[in-house]
């Protein structure tokens, strides 16, 4: 039973690594990069890890989201939907309209 | 003996203690670091002189290894536990300038201080997952300080400068992971022990491979180090001068210290020279294309620090004292010669006419060009006939190739070095403004112990062999950290 | 339900993740051209060798090293690879603390995060501030917009002036 | 080109990994130093905890050496970041739900933090989770209205002392007992709050300086102004 979820778990995290690599929007990546440190907080209680586990959540899923976060207002990266790229998004007033940078995969 | 775990605290606590301390009182802030510098060289020097004889290990904690972390001092240690402070010292960025905002200052000092006790930790420590720290303590405080000029260009270049060092930590994690896997222990004596029944075959080239690519990034080995020529070029020349010479010197011996406790098998040695001639052909080729100086002078040192490596592949004690003689002799004479890039920092060209502004500048440039090419009385000359010798003497395909790799590389050196000496006593209509009188006595310092070395060259090299023939001893290492009856704690 | 564990067992499917993680990482930042997406697919990379750690101290129907944690006499998993993924993680978002700091001044001077745009950039920069020509045309791919103009030196700390666009 | 050769490297990489899986006894580690650390380390330290009694105690030169990798991380983010102009706009404070539940969230946040701290010998935990945790309330209190700002100069003392302390505490075992970081102070019972000597202290120490680290940090990236208009 414990492998079941732990399958389930990996292909998750690996899914979502994929998606932050190929996901357009920032948001959308940033977010999953919290579902891979979710995924690794799981994993590690099943390790028998928990004091690594609490840490995980704590910065992988909690802190490192919300700095990322943080940038992505500062970068003006920040835009829910594709219609939005570049406007300025009534949650991010100062946001630029040469502020979306393009993301371009070889 | 314990007191040596204080020139690695004693700045840490001074980094600590910066900030809030230049809000009470500018001065004492401002002379905070290169004090405690000069009293963490001391510390060294007074143990040396006491117990540097043999070499004696400290447990940190006094838990006995290899539960707890230790500090091994042999004279090879010892030297870059000193080196570190003097050289901090030497290329101290807080003199001579008039910035006013004091948490800037702190800031940068701090940034100084971190850097010379991650050093010092690299040179001492006898653990590998505190080797790992101490190593990611000195990237983290060199982004810091590459970025130091707050131009947009040092910010780029940093920023990939991180990535690459970020990603090399990764995969020497990988390498530790793979390592603790296979002998559950850290420690580099206990590893010595056990590495050669647990860890060998490819398992173990492996482990290796992904631990020398990722302190490789410090030390300018082939695969990842994209990052020199635009760092040097970006940061603050005395910046450079401490990442180029100190840095990546401690990052070598760190590689050393692998080789010779760790993996000690004959395709580490292999691949360890393979990249060491990749670097130093992708090196020395782009040094010559350079059109500017600090970047001819990075790529130069790509170029140098392959040789220290290709030197280290060199089976016995003979191999260890050639990369210990090129790698001494390069941290000296780059430190100098990224000491002149603090002026001569724009293009060849305009170095036209140099020599009639600052003649003792010019003189020294040829002196430590000489040097590094290695013309016959200087000390670079010895430090590479030494490599050849080896190469010569190992006789192996690879070994001759590296060896031809070499030789063709000093032409190309030679070249480049001699075409900028050529252009700074040609006529020039607007040469560079002289050096500010610290950089310059600082370069004149370090040529004149070239010069020394270079009268003295029988008994260094006598001596120089003794602390190489220590580094190479692993029995020795061993003995020394784990002793027979296990003198435990009380 | 299908008896999963007879085909594979839980250290070999976080070793293949583990693997997985570290490889996917290196893909994002050998393949992106832009810094924020490197610098994510950079925190993967570190996810992933942490992992491996973690799993290099793991063995089977052991508890967690704390006393009392689990049934007395139980055997405890290797408690050091633990520490040292504390230690890594901790470093870790430090790391990105600071590389996020950076990537925001470097927008916001030059307003794009495309590492061969940046790159071109500091190119000319590097070269402008050593006196040297600029490199020629025909150097620069042909058909992209005309790079804009350079910045102006400013000394390090002074307000920033706002960049034509 | 550089796509192709990247894939062929990283594909090649897992491929080499995998394939030395088989050699590697997943699931059998060797536990050469960790059977002696599971061993000694309960009645020689003190500490229920293990992990904490490891990270603080046997390994406590790494967590120092982290701790100011944490600060050169800070250090260097400030020097990058600069001050802020006095005129930068802010953002604007967060809705009416942001704010009463950042008001609500903040003594919660700050008194689990601190419990985690305290009790890092015993459970799961210790300074480096607390730390995060105390950053964390500090934090969510400024992202809810961003006109109120973190005291620089408070930090920097908080940051300044606990990293000195923590040194501090490592002289003093230096002087008293010979070695760096050696504990002090006994084991006491294990599993009592006060117990397990310096351990507590160290703990304490982590928790403030990766606390006002981390929240300083924020504080900085969250202080910059937006790109100029």
């Amino acid at each position: 039973m414990l492998t079941w979820v732990a399958l389930v778990v990996v292909v998750l995290m690996l899914v979502s690594a994929v998606a932050v690599l190929v996901l357009d929007n920032f948001v959308a990546a940033v977010a999953a990069t919290s579902v891979v440190g979710l995924g690794l907080a799981v994993l590690y209680v099943m390790l028998q890890a928990p004091d690594v586990a609490l840490t995980e959540a704590a910065v992988g899923a909690g802190l490192s989201g919300v700095i990322l976060a943080l940038a992505l207002r500062r970068l003006g990266l920040w835009y829910l939907e594709e219609g939005d790229r570049g406007a300025a998004h009534p949650l991010v007033p100062s946001s630029h309209s040469d502020g979306r940078g393009g993301d371009h995969h070889a | 003996m314990n007191q040596i775990v204080l020139p690695v605290v004693l700045p840490l606590l001074a980094a600590f203690l910066m900030q809030p301390l230049a809000r009470v009182s500018r001065l004492a802030a401002r002379v905070l670091g290169p004090v405690v510098l000069v009293l963490c060289a001391f510390i060294v020097a007074r143990l040396w002189l006491n117990y540097g004889d043999a070499p004696f290990m400290v447990s940190i904690g006094g838990f006995a290894p290899p539960l707890g972390i230790v500090f091994y001092a042999d004279h090879l240690a010892l030297i870059f536990a000193f080196a570190v402070p003097i050289f901090s010292l030497l290329f101290w960025p807080g003199l001579g300038d008039r910035d006013s905002d004091a948490s800037h200052l702190a800031r940068r000092d701090a940034l100084v201080l971190l850097l010379a006790a991650s050093g010092t930790g690299l040179a001492l420590s006898g653990d590998l997952f505190n080797i790992f720290v101490f190593y990611e303590l000195a990237a983290v405080a060199s982004f810091g300080l590459a970025s130091l000029s707050g131009t947009t260009r040092a910010l780029v270049a940093t920023l990939r400068y991180l990535l690459i060092s970020a990603f090399g930590s990764a995969l020497s994690l990988v390498g530790i992971a793979v390592l603790y896997m296979k002998t559950g222990t850290l420690n580099l004596a206990d590893l010595a022990q056990v590495t050669p029944h647990t860890l060998q075959g490819p398992l173990g080239l492996a482990s290796f491979a992904l631990m020398v690519i990722g302190f490789g990034v410090k030390a300018e080995l082939f695969p990842l180090n994209g990052w020199v020529p635009e760092v040097y070029a970006t940061a603050p020349a005395r910046v450079s001068a401490l990442l180029a010479g100190l840095v990546s010197k401690l990052a070598a011996l760190v590689v050393l210290r692998l080789l010779v406790l760790v993996f000690h098998q004959p395709e580490a040695s292999q691949l360890l020279l393979v990249l060491g001639v990749l670097s130093i052909l992708t090196g020395e080729l782009a040094a010559w294309r350079a059109r500017d100086f600090p970047r001819m002078i990075a790529f130069s040192s790509i170029g140098q620090l392959g040789i220290v490596f290709i030197a280290f592949s060199i089976d016995g004690d003979a191999g260890l004292l050639a990369g210990v003689a090129v790698a001494l002799h390069h941290l000296i004479a780059k430190s100098a010669l990224f000491g002149l890039s603090v002026r001569w920092n724009g293009s060849l060209e305009a170095l036209a006419g140099a020599a009639r502004r600052a003649p003792l500048a010019a003189g020294l440039y040829v002196l430590l060009a000489l040097s590094l090419i290695g013309v016959p009385p200087l000390p670079g000359f010895w430090a590479k006939i030494l490599v050849l010798v080896g190469l010569a003497q190992g006789g192996s395909a690879l070994d001759l190739l590296a060896l031809i790799a070499i030789l063709l590389v000093t032409a190309v050196e030679a070249s480049y070095l001699f075409r900028v000496a050529v252009r700074l006593y040609s006529k020039g209509d607007s040469p560079p403004a002289g050096h500010a009188a610290w950089d310059l006595g600082v370069a004149t310092a370090l040529g004149a112990v070239l010069l020394v070395s270079t009268l003295g060259i029988a008994p260094l090299a006598d001596s120089l062999r003794s602390v190489a023939r220590q580094a190479g001893d692993a029995a020795l290492y061993v003995d020394t950290v784990l002793p027979k009856t296990v003198a435990r704690k009380d | 339900m299908i008896e999963l564990d007879a085909v594979i067992n839980l250290e070999t499917l976080v070793y293949v993740g583990a693997i997985g993680l570290v490889a996917i990482g290196a893909l994002g930042l050998a393949l992106s051209n832009h810094l924020f997406r490197m610098l994510l697919a950079l925190g993967i990379a570190e996810s992933g060798a942490n992992l491996l750690l973690i799993l290099s101290g793991y063995r089977p129907d052991a508890t967690a090293p704390i006393i009392g944690y689990g049934p007395v006499g139980a055997s405890m998993v290797d408690p050091l690879p633990q520490v040292l993924v504390l230690t890594a993680i901790v470093i870790g978002v430090g790391v990105q603390a600071m590389a996020v700091a950076m990537l925001v001044r470097v927008f916001r001077v030059y307003g794009t995060l495309d590492v061969r745009e940046l790159r071109k950039r500091m190119e000319l920069e590097v070269s402008t501030a050593a006196g040297m020509p600029v490199p020629t045309s025909e150097q620069a791919p042909a058909g992209e917009r005309p790079l804009p103009p350079v910045p102006a030196y400013r000394p390090s700390y002074g307000p920033i002036q706002p960049r034509e666009s | 080109m550089r796509s192709i050769a990247s894939l062929l490297f990283a594909g090649g990489l897992a491929f080499l990994l995998l394939a030395l899986g088989a050699q590697l006894a997943l699931g059998d580690p060797a536990m050469r130093v960790g059977a002696e650390y599971l061993r000694i380390a309960g009645p020689e330290l003190g500490a229920a905890n293990i992990v904490t009694a490891i990270l603080a105690g046997y390994r406590g030169l790494d967590t120092l050496g982290e701790l100011s990798i944490l600060f050169a991380a800070a250090t260097a983010a400030g020097l990058v970041l600069g001050r802020r102009r006095a005129d930068a706009p802010r953002d604007p404070p967060g809705g009416l739900i942001l704010r009463a539940g950042a008001d609500l969230l903040f003594p919660l946040l700050v008194v689990v933090g601190i419990y985690i701290v305290a009790h890092g010998h015993l459970t799961p935990g210790g300074g480096f989770q607390g730390g995060v945790i105390l950053a964390a309330a500090f934090f969510v209190a400024v992202l809810a209205d961003p006109s109120r700002t973190l005291n620089h100069a408070a930090i920097s003392w908080i940051e300044g002392l606990a990293g000195a302390s923590f040194i501090l505490i490592g002289i003093w075992a230096l002087v008293e007992d010979g070695h760096f970081l050696a504990p002090l102070l006994g084991t006491g019972t294990m599993g009592q709050l006060l117990s397990a000597g310096t351990l507590p202290l160290l703990s304490v120490a982590i928790g403030l300086k990766v606390g006002s680290e981390l929240a300083g940090l924020m504080a900085d990236i969250s202080d910059t102004e937006a790109r100029d208009q």
